[in-house]
């Protein structure tokens, strides 16, 4: 039992769980957040790869592609929020 | 062979002829007419020819005998008149005319089988006679115009026969200085003599031009009488001249070139007159004497080329025995035809004609078709450069032949034949339908019977089918144009084309339904099942859906080659080790 | 001290550096965009002379290398896929300038350029890429600018389109990422060399399969094609001409890639592929057939194509894959030329008429004759009629399939092409029947330059055709799958 | 003379590169379109004459680039393609001043005569294909260019028949395509070679190669209008006259049964089509069709319908000659591709006057109408004569040689076929013109002799045409007659 | 003999998933949105646990403050829009039929059997194999920086980077692009939503810019972090109307959003020269021109982000009828 362990099973039920979330979910705002989760799962993915038991240094190359994929991941989640507000928009003018 | 045995046959149907004089017996008699023939054709079955015995008391001495010629004729002749018996007794059963009808129908029948058991002249010559004379009362029968002027001609024509046998019979003799039958056919017999004989039996064969009477006597004679006047007794010319010209001894070239030329002319001019009648039965008899102009070609052949008449001799006797039976089940048919009351039972009885009439007009394998192949067979060792001319003269007659059925089953239905009231429509049909079958088995049987004699038969080509079809075919085009004739070009292009079009347009429209309910179907499935789709989300599953599907298939064939390696040390890739600084190839340890 | 500047290198920073420009220049835009679509096709000319001359060329970013770098490769099938993108992006872009023209589309002229741009810059990229993360990294590049495209028109469906596109597009490159971490797990580097020593573990598979699975949902192969009709139908005509004719093919050329480059799955799996590209042809055409606007039509035809697309990447197994892939890339050239003129015709044919609804073009008094005929030129290489590009890229595919004895690869191709002439002349007939109309017909009233850069792209398809031979041959460059296998 | 390999390029591009101009003159610039239109087929006509001559002389023309590798796109010139070129050429020409004379005051000109050019140039493209490959190119392009013109009238009836068009001929050429594909597979080449090249293949695996000759014949007999995929004729002749014209004279029936000619005796070579068995039911299928077309002809009273299914009969000749494998009957075949071309041109144009001058469309209101236009109805009667068979005029030419070609190849039943079918013939044309001739005009019926009014331009061709007729039949052994370029084309094939 | 480490991991592991499945079945939608801030921070937390300081520090900046923010937000305009605060706006959105729930339950089946073949491929794959750390260590003295993942992210991998920072640039290209000429939603005061962001966020903030520095010591600062440092502020000026976006600024503020991508762009293209390639830093330079870029880079993703929490491109109001068509 070592974090690599323990943490990658927690990403990979976190992704998983975020699977669910995006496909099942029928609410905008919950499906941008499941995404968000799958992008975590994933995060923890490359990190337990990146672990090395101490007192060996961690692999610095999927840090710096978590950090990418984080950045990433908000710009595409700041454009989805905005079609979302748009779209809400949108959609009470056309009721109106 | 004793020689009660071989005179029963003659004498059975004179005996049952004196007995129906008697009120009495007549119903029994009628009753047995069918068992009259019973005799012979026991006889001629059971008997191992050559057989014979003889009276000297009677007569110039009364020879009685069997060879192998007169046994196969014995035996079909037999048959037709067995037949011919049991329809005629349903026939006439309400005839007042039926007691004279009988009598000279036993007479005529007794005289059948006497000709041809009679070994000597004068017994040939009487029951041939006989059997002539008595026929008259046949044809008679009706009394109507049509029959009595028939019945004029044809007692015009028998008496001129009559006396040119006899004359020819005499001659004969004389020259033969015997009067036994198997003398005078070794013997080197006159031109004169021949010729009487050709001429007294040729007006029983109905060559022309001596077939005048022949066509309007078997129209007029009821059916039963039809029958066997067209099957058994003309034959009857046919094995006179077999019984008695030097065939096969003497070559008669002059003979022969005539029998030859009028047989080749009877062929076809039968047919020409025969389809511009409307009595079927008379186109029946038309089709007898067309047949018989083939038979004339053979024993044309044989007189020209005596060398030949080895090989046509029992190919003649087969042709005979076919016409016998084909033709008699037509003349039965055309009367159980007229028994029929209802629209089906025509209808049955006319397909079952189709079987006889296919048949005489030459069905390959059939016995019409292997008999003509026989005898073409059998001609090309006669005159080769008669052979084409008879070769192309046979192919031709089937087609002619086809055409004359086909006049005739038209005319049963366009001009039925009358049949006397209170008859039961299916009386006729046993014995008709006995003959047809043995028209149609006869290819079968004829080995059995025949023996040595069927070898040219056996060994004959089946035949080919084209004049038959040709033949059919022109007698549609016939038929077609007779009925465009009759209701108009347009009205009959428009009838042509009718089921064509009630039938693509009832394709249409199925189609037509069809495609609809395609296209509903083709606009609804989709619909909904995009529908479903979008509503259930499908997609979105279809992305799970996928992944592990893939992640099956692909991790199936590796699962049970991996154990799934939790707790085992991982393997150190090369490339990794080699980049790693040693202090930190530490790897943990469980 | 002179800049080295590489072809490689401009293919990908010239739309960058264009893009910021046309961002900071609003005003300027579309002179910028053209220009640098000009100077990107005059750089990407050169890297294919030099590709031509040398073979592939490969440019070491930051002088390291891979694994620890990541190195740009451009081989004969990358100048090929470039080439797509700069032909096709210069043409649509002058149809773009003239159709953004009037006052009211100053936004979308203001938006197109830049996004269009960065789209650019994310599909060269991919195209030379040689990195999976890297690949990651480009395909949200050309996702965002891809989204911002769909939602140019600013309609209600657009947007609603749009986002269930971002849906989509997050979620296909997520997976994709997942996959990535597998990689790195297993293999601990992220180049194409390193995947080709790959031996096939359960990390792997799962990799391909959460790969696969990604880029299938960004390419919209069935049953994971559901964003792209409305997504496509919905923008504005020179957005959809670049979303339908290149950036499906941005995913789909990665799928390529990787069959190149990993250890490629079983039989089973090329099947199953072979069998939703099967699915799309038949669904996509039956939904072509249904479809009741022009524009929508032509997007569902495109999930048809795609997965043709997908036919002839399976068509004759594991063991013809070294073939199949060139059968594929013809389809994916000849669908992106096609396609994009296709959309702009259909864009054409709707301002000229004001409407695109099928069953009414028949009524329209006027004809615009020329986006009509560009439309059947289109639509010939996508029927795949010779002698157009399509028709080849068929031969190859049904060559192939029934070389290798795998017939219902041949049906399933003969049954969409039998389906897309049935859908395709719904169409025609709206264009060439005339007795619904009441007024006289204006045939000829359609001229306008706007019709010159669809007409030129449907030319390019139907005469690709003819080139297909040193086509061929150019693809071959430097791809070396059989060797990596 | 100079020599110009490129001369069969040039042959092409005089319709190919004509198209586009055409398509891009605007529609009241009716001169110079008439002009162009007219320059161009003369200029056809003269290079095909050059073409010809060359070609005579043994000079081979042969070009060709690789489209994939090994796969190449192939121009030739041999004599059976200068037979078609000759025709096309010639009937271009001629269909062409007919078509401007129809069309004087129509709408949508430019397309008209665009796709006419793309039409003629399809054809030529087929006539000198070298491969299977290059037909298929030139098979679809005629599809394509064809179905514009076949709607031409832009009306309900119209589109669906262009659709039914359109899906006959474009599954026609799926399946060609398939077949064409099987070739390369199984063969490795797609080439037209003299004397066939597929006597390995058929001796390896007969039933491979029996399966793609039902394929090929299958495809290619959609557009020669063999039953039963003869359904889409006569639904297209809703075309306008000269379309209709082209399409049963030069154009789609005849690339049909010039490809059932090229398949049979290049590709397959008639000895190993033989040796599969192949073409007894190839020449029953092709007598079926013969009898079938003329009896449906008979029922027909719009006037071109009955002469869609003449077609329908007439084009199977070819096929009939070119499946009883006798070099005579493949000199008939081929006789009658020009002959049945002249025959059937002539008198869709005459029909097309009828309708035009005297709104005759219909059989039943053909009654008086040799009075009112006598012109024309010389030439539909001169036509009408030589389809029956009636020497001196062409078709007797055609029938002989099939009718002798079918007594050569052991097949005594064509004769009756041919017979049969003759008298169909006389029975749907000679009421035609038993009314045209013999019947006084209905005084207020379509077809009343009132002043028909069309122009030369309508009225010569069909005169020419059914000269050309005459000539063809009468003077059918002079040198550079059909008939004789057929026997040399035969010598060829049949590799005497 | 356990070691405390791995129980309090196991908890920490639990903890997130459970936070997951919370942050997805929690029906109230800002309950929803703060269990994932939550879930955010804890997630951090076991990426410090995993050796990864700089990352938990971008995913709590970023990934969970940025992220966070932009979700609130959103929410807030959602439930202004409607006009019925308070209500839950997004769910009253939804107007699609119900998928059944057979659906739902075979979506869930799916992705149970593609976590567990996630798991097991996880398992099969070799624990702490290969990897770059080597590459890295010989390539550190060439780099120019000392902090490896800074080496990383702006030397080795600098073309990832760049397009990371195209990312972000497409990002508000798009988002400028798609919210446009909307009226505001009511002006966004410090409401009940802010307040509960603001307890929320504002000690993650604190806590991050401690963390910062402290990373910052050790080594020479990371972009990222630092941009979302600085983006925070921006957030908390844009919420407290201590700056109001004006139209005039636009221009300003495209020049601060393209400002990290050129520069960056520009150096990578500019030292291939003399043999070098593309972003092959002269070794002399490398570290000056590091640090140019990412103080460039943090400037532009500092406003970026500021940016994409705001949202629309300011306009002027008057304008803004004609460009809602």
């Amino acid at each position: 039992m070592t974090p690599d362990m323990i943490y990658g099973a927690a990403g990979i039920a976190v992704f998983g769980i975020g699977l669910v979330g995006a496909l099942c979910a029928q609410d905008r705002l919950r499906r941008v957040l499941a995404l968000k989760l799958c992008s975590v799962g994933a995060g923890f993915l490359l990190l337990v790869g990146a672990w090395r038991e101490p007192p060996g240094t961690p692999d610095p190359v999927p840090h710096a592609l978590v950090i990418t994929g984080i950045v990433v991941m908000v710009s595409a989640t700041a454009v989805a929020l905005a079609l979302i507000r748009r779209l809400h928009s949108l959609e009470a003018e056309d009721e109106r | 062979m004793s020689f009660v045995a071989l005179a029963a046959p003659i004498a059975l149907p004179l005996l049952l002829a004196l007995c129906l004089t008697a009120p009495q017996a007549r119903a029994l008699i009628w009753r047995m007419m069918p068992f009259a023939p019973l005799p012979a054709l026991s006889l001629a079955l059971l008997a191992d020819p050559p057989t014979g015995a003889q009276a000297d008391w009677l007569v110039l001495g009364l020879h009685l005998g069997l060879d192998e010629v007169s046994r196969l004729f014995v035996i079909f002749t037999a048959l037709l008149w067995c037949a011919a018996g049991a329809s005629a007794r349903h026939w006439l059963r309400a005839d007042a005319r039926a007691t004279s009808f009988g009598v000279m129908f036993l007479m005529a029948q007794a005289g059948n089988m006497g000709l041809l058991l009679a070994q000597d002249v004068a017994g040939f010559y009487a029951c041939f006679a006989l059997m002539s004379f008595a026929s008259y009362g046949l044809v008679l029968h009706s009394r109507d115009n049509a029959a009595q002027g028939a019945a004029r001609l044809y007692i015009g024509f028998v008496v001129v026969g009559e006396l040119a046998l006899f004359a020819g019979l005499v001659l004969a003799a004389t020259q033969a200085g015997s009067l036994l039958l198997i003398d005078l056919r070794g013997a080197v017999l006159s031109d004169m003599a021949v010729g009487l004989l050709m001429l007294g039996f040729g007006v029983k064969l109905g060559i022309m031009p001596l077939h005048f009477w022949l066509p309007p006597a078997h129209g007029a004679a009821p059916v039963p009488a039809s029958a066997v006047l067209s099957g058994a007794m003309i034959k009857a010319g046919l094995f006179g001249m077999m019984a008695i010209l030097p065939l096969g001894a003497v070559a008669y070239s002059d003979h022969g070139t005539v029998l030859m030329a009028a047989g080749m002319v009877t062929l076809f001019a039968a047919l020409l007159i025969g389809v511009q009648h409307t009595n079927p039965k008379a186109v029946l008899g038309f089709s007898s004497v067309s047949q018989m102009g083939i038979v004339a070609l053979g024993l044309g052949a044989g007189l020209m080329v005596p060398a030949a008449w080895g090989a046509i001799l029992p190919v003649l006797v087969y042709v005979a025995a076919h016409h016998a039976l084909a033709k008699g089940a037509l003349f039965l048919g055309t009367g159980a035809f007229a028994a029929q009351t209802g629209h089906a039972g025509r209808l049955g009885v006319t397909l079952a004609l189709l079987l006889p009439a296919l048949v005489l007009a030459g069905v390959p394998a059939s016995s019409g078709g292997l008999g003509k192949e026989a005898l073409k067979a059998a001609l090309a060792n006669a005159s080769p450069i008669w052979l084409p001319w008879l070769v192309v003269a046979l192919t031709l007659s089937g087609m002619a032949t086809t055409l004359l059925m086909a006049r005739y089953i038209a005319l049963l239905w366009l001009c039925p034949p009358k049949a006397p009231a209170q008859i039961a429509p299916e009386a006729l049909l046993l014995p008709f339908l006995a003959v047809a079958g043995g028209a149609l088995a006869l290819p079968l049987l004829w080995p059995v019977l025949a023996q040595e004699l069927a070898a040219p038969i056996a060994q004959a080509a089946p035949g080919g089918i084209w004049p038959l079809a040709a033949g059919v075919g022109l007698a549609g085009a016939v038929a077609l144009y007779a009925h465009a004739r009759r209701i108009g070009p347009a009205l009959f292009v428009a009838h042509l084309t009718a089921p064509f079009r009630a039938f693509g347009a009832r394709a249409d429209s199925l189609l037509a339904a069809k495609r609809r309910a395609a296209r509903r179907l083709g606009h609804a499935v989709p619909k909904a099942v995009s529908q479903t789709a979008t509503d259930w989300r499908l997609g979105q599953t279809a992305i799970a859906g996928l992944i592990a599907i893939i992640v099956l298939i692909e991790m199936a064939p590796t699962l049970p080659a991996q154990p799934l390696p939790t707790q085992t040390l991982p393997d150190p890739m090369p490339h990794s080790s080699i980049h790693l600084p040693q202090d930190q190839t530490l790897f943990p340890d469980f | 001290m002179s800049v080295d500047l590489s072809p490689v290198m401009l293919s990908i920073f010239l739309p960058l550096f264009g893009a910021i420009v046309a961002f900071m220049l609003p005003r300027a835009a579309g002179a910028i965009g053209l220009a640098t679509l000009a100077l990107t096709t005059g750089a990407v000319i050169a890297l294919a002379r030099d590709v031509l001359i040398n073979g592939a060329a490969i440019l070491p970013l930051g002088g390291w290398g891979a694994p620890l770098g990541i190195d740009l490769r451009a081989d004969g099938l990358s100048v090929a896929m470039l080439g797509l993108s700069c032909a096709v992006g210069l043409l649509v872009s002058l149809s773009a300038l003239s159709s953004l023209r009037g006052p009211e589309d100053a936004r979308q002229r203001q938006y197109f350029w830049p996004l269009w741009l960065l789209l650019l810059t994310g599909m060269n990229g991919v195209y030379l890429s040689t990195d999976i993360f890297n690949l990651y990294v480009m395909i949200e590049v050309i996702a965002l600018a891809a989204v911002g495209l769909t939602v140019l028109s600013g309609t209600t469906a657009a947007v609603r389109a749009g986002l269930e596109y971002m849906y989509a597009s997050i979620l296909g490159a997520l997976l994709f990422l997942m996959g990535v971490g597998f990689i790195y797990l297993q293999l601990g580097r992220l180049d194409f060399a390193g995947l080709a020593e790959a031996e096939p573990t359960g990390a792997l598979i799962a990799a391909i399969a959460l790969m696969f699975v990604g880029l299938a949902l960004k390419t919209a192969l069935f049953p994971l094609h559901f964003w792209l009709p409305a997504a496509h139908a919905n923008a504005s005509a020179p957005a959809s001409a670049l979303l339908s004719g290149l950036v499906v093919k941005a995913a789909l050329y990665i799928v390529l890639r990787l069959a190149q480059h990993m250890p490629f799955p079983s039989e089973t799996f090329l099947t199953l592929v072979g069998v939703m590209g099967a699915g799309a042809v038949i669904w996509g055409s039956i939904q072509a057939l249904r479809a009741e606007r022009l524009k929508l039509l032509v997007a569902w035809s495109t999930v048809a194509q795609i997965g043709l697309i997908f036919v002839a990447f399976a068509r004759a197994g594991e063991q013809g894959l070294s073939e199949s892939w060139k059968a594929a890339a013809l389809l994916i050239l000849a669908h992106g030329v096609a396609k994009a003129a296709m959309f702009l015709a259909a864009g054409r044919i709707k301002d000229e008429i004001g409407h695109d609804v099928i069953r009414d073009l028949d009524r329209a008094p006027i004809r615009p004759t020329l986006a009509q005929f560009t439309f059947a030129l289109a639509a010939i290489s996508l029927i795949g009629l010779p002698p157009s590009l399509g028709f080849i890229g068929k031969w190859a595919l049904m060559e192939g399939a029934m070389a290798a004895g795998y017939w219902h690869w041949v049906g399933v191709t003969m049954a969409g092409t039998l389906l897309s002439v049935a859908y395709f002349s719904r169409v025609f007939a709206g264009f060439l029947r005339f007795d619904r109309v009441r007024a006289p017909v204006g045939e000829h009233q359609g001229w306008a330059l706007a019709d010159a850069a669809p007409l030129t792209l449907a030319m390019m398809a139907i005469a690709l055709g003819l080139m297909a031979a040193p086509l061929l041959g150019f693809l071959e460059i430097g791809y070396a799958l059989g060797e990596a296998k | 003379m100079m020599d110009a390999p490129l001369l069969p390029l040039f042959i092409l591009l005089t319709s190919l590169l004509a198209a586009p101009v055409l398509f891009a003159l605007p529609e009241r610039a009716a001169k110079l379109r008439t002009a162009i239109n007219l320059g161009m087929a003369a200029l056809k006509v003269a290079l095909v004459a050059w073409l010809s001559l060359k070609v005579s002389e043994g000079v081979i023309y042969d070009l060709r680039f690789a489209v994939l590798p090994g796969l190449e796109f192939k121009l030739q010139a041999d004599p059976l393609a200068i037979l078609f070129i000759a025709l096309s050429a010639v009937l271009w020409l001629i269909t062409t001043v007919y078509s401007v004379g129809y069309l004087e005051h129509g709408p949508h000109r430019a397309r008209f005569f665009g796709f006419f050019s793309l039409c003629v140039a399809a054809t030529v493209g087929i006539a000198m294909s070298g491969n299977l490959f290059t037909f298929l190119v030139f098979y679809e392009l005629l599809t394509l260019a064809t179905y514009p013109l076949v709607i031409h009238r832009g009306n309900a009836e119209a589109l669906r028949a262009g659709r039914i068009y359109l899906i006959y001929t474009l599954a026609g050429g799926l399946v060609l395509m398939l077949g064409t594909l099987a070739l390369w597979v199984l063969a490795g080449s797609t080439d037209f070679v003299a004397g066939g090249m597929l006597a390995d293949l058929a001796a390896a695996n007969p039933l491979a190669a029996q399966l793609l000759f039902v394929v090929l014949i299958g495809a290619l007999g959609i557009k020669a209008a063999l039953v039963p995929f003869h359904a889409w004729l006569p639904i297209a002749m809703v075309a306008p006259a000269p379309v209709s014209a082209l399409l049963h004279a030069v154009a789609v029936v005849k690339a049909g049964a010039f490809g059932i000619m090229r398949v049979v005796y290049e590709v397959f070579g008639i000895d190993t089509a033989q040796a599969l068995g192949v073409t007894a039911p190839l020449a029953a299928l092709a007598a079926v069709t013969i009898l079938y077309g003329s009896l449906k002809a008979i029922t027909q009273d719009d006037i071109k319908k009955r002469l869609a299914y003449s077609t329908v009969s007439q084009v199977s000749y070819i096929t009939l000659g070119v499946a009883l494998a006798s070099p005579i009957a493949a000199v008939g075949a081929l006789a009658h591709l020009i002959h049945q071309g002249l025959m059937k041109i002539t008198m869709f144009m005459a029909a097309g006057n009828l309708a035009e001058g005297l709104g005759v469309k219909r059989v039943s209101q053909m009654n008086g109408v040799g009075r009112a236009m006598p012109g024309t109805m010389l030439a539909f009667t001169l036509a009408a004569l030589a389809m029956i068979g009636l020497p001196p005029l062409a078709g007797f030419v055609s029938k002989w040689y099939l009718a002798q070609g079918g007594l050569d190849a052991g097949h005594g039943w064509v004769i009756a076929v041919l017979l049969g079918s003759s008298l169909l013939n006389a029975v749907y044309f000679l009421p035609m013109l038993h009314r045209a001739w013999f019947r006084d005009a209905a005084p207020d019926g379509a077809g009343a002799p009132g002043h028909p009014r069309i122009g030369w331009m309508l009225a010569a061709p069909p005169v020419t045409t059914a000269v050309l007729v005459l000539v063809a039949g009468s003077f059918a052994s002079a040198p550079f007659s059909p008939l004789e370029w057929t026997r040399f084309i035969v010598a060829i094939e049949y590799q005497e | 003999m356990i070691d405390p480490l791995v129980i309090f991991d196991l908890l920490l592991a639990l903890g997130i998933v459970a936070l997951a499945v919370a942050a997805l079945a929690t029906r109230e939608s800002f309950a929803m949105i703060v269990v994932f801030i939550v879930f955010g921070l804890v997630s951090a937390l076991a990426w410090v646990r995993l050796s990864a300081p700089d990352v938990a520090l971008a995913e709590a900046a970023i990934g969970t403050g940025v992220t966070g923010a932009l979700l609130l937000k959103t929410l807030h305009h959602l439930r202004c829009a409607t006009g019925q605060p308070g209500q839950n706006a997004t769910q009253a959105q939804i107007s699609a039929p119900p998928v059944p729930v057979g659906v739902t339950l075979a979506n869930a089946a799916f992705c149970g059997l593609i976590t567990l073949g996630l798991a097991v491929a996880f398992l099969g794959a070799p624990a702490a194999g290969p990897g770059f750390e080597g590459l890295v260590a010989q390539a550190m003295p060439q780099s120019g920086v000392e902090h490896p993942v800074t080496a990383v992210l702006l030397n080795f991998r600098a073309y990832d980077t760049l397009m990371e920072v195209v990312v972000l640039l497409a990002a508000v290209i798009a988002v400028w692009q798609i919210e446009r000429g909307l009226s505001d939603a009511p002006a966004p005061v410090m409401g009940e939503v802010w307040q509960g962001f603001a307890r929320l966020a504002l000690p993650a903030i604190v806590v991050v810019g401690t963390y910062l520095l402290w990373v910052g010591a050790e080594a020479p600062g990371g972009a990222f972090q630092g941009g979302a440092v600085l983006a925070a502020v921006g957030l908390l000026l844009l919420l407290t109307r201590a700056y109001v976006p004006q139209p005039a600024h636009r221009g300003i503020a495209r020049g601060a959003f393209v400002l990290g991508t050129a520069a960056f762009a520009l150096v990578a293209l500019l030292v291939a020269s003399g043999g070098r390639v593309a972003f092959e830093y002269p070794l002399a330079h490398a570290k000056t021109l590091i640090l140019l870029i990412e103080g460039m880079v943090t400037l532009s993703i500092a406003v970026t982000l500021a940016a994409l929490f705001h949202g629309r491109e300011p306009m002027a109001l008057k304008h803004e009828g004609k460009d809602d068509t």
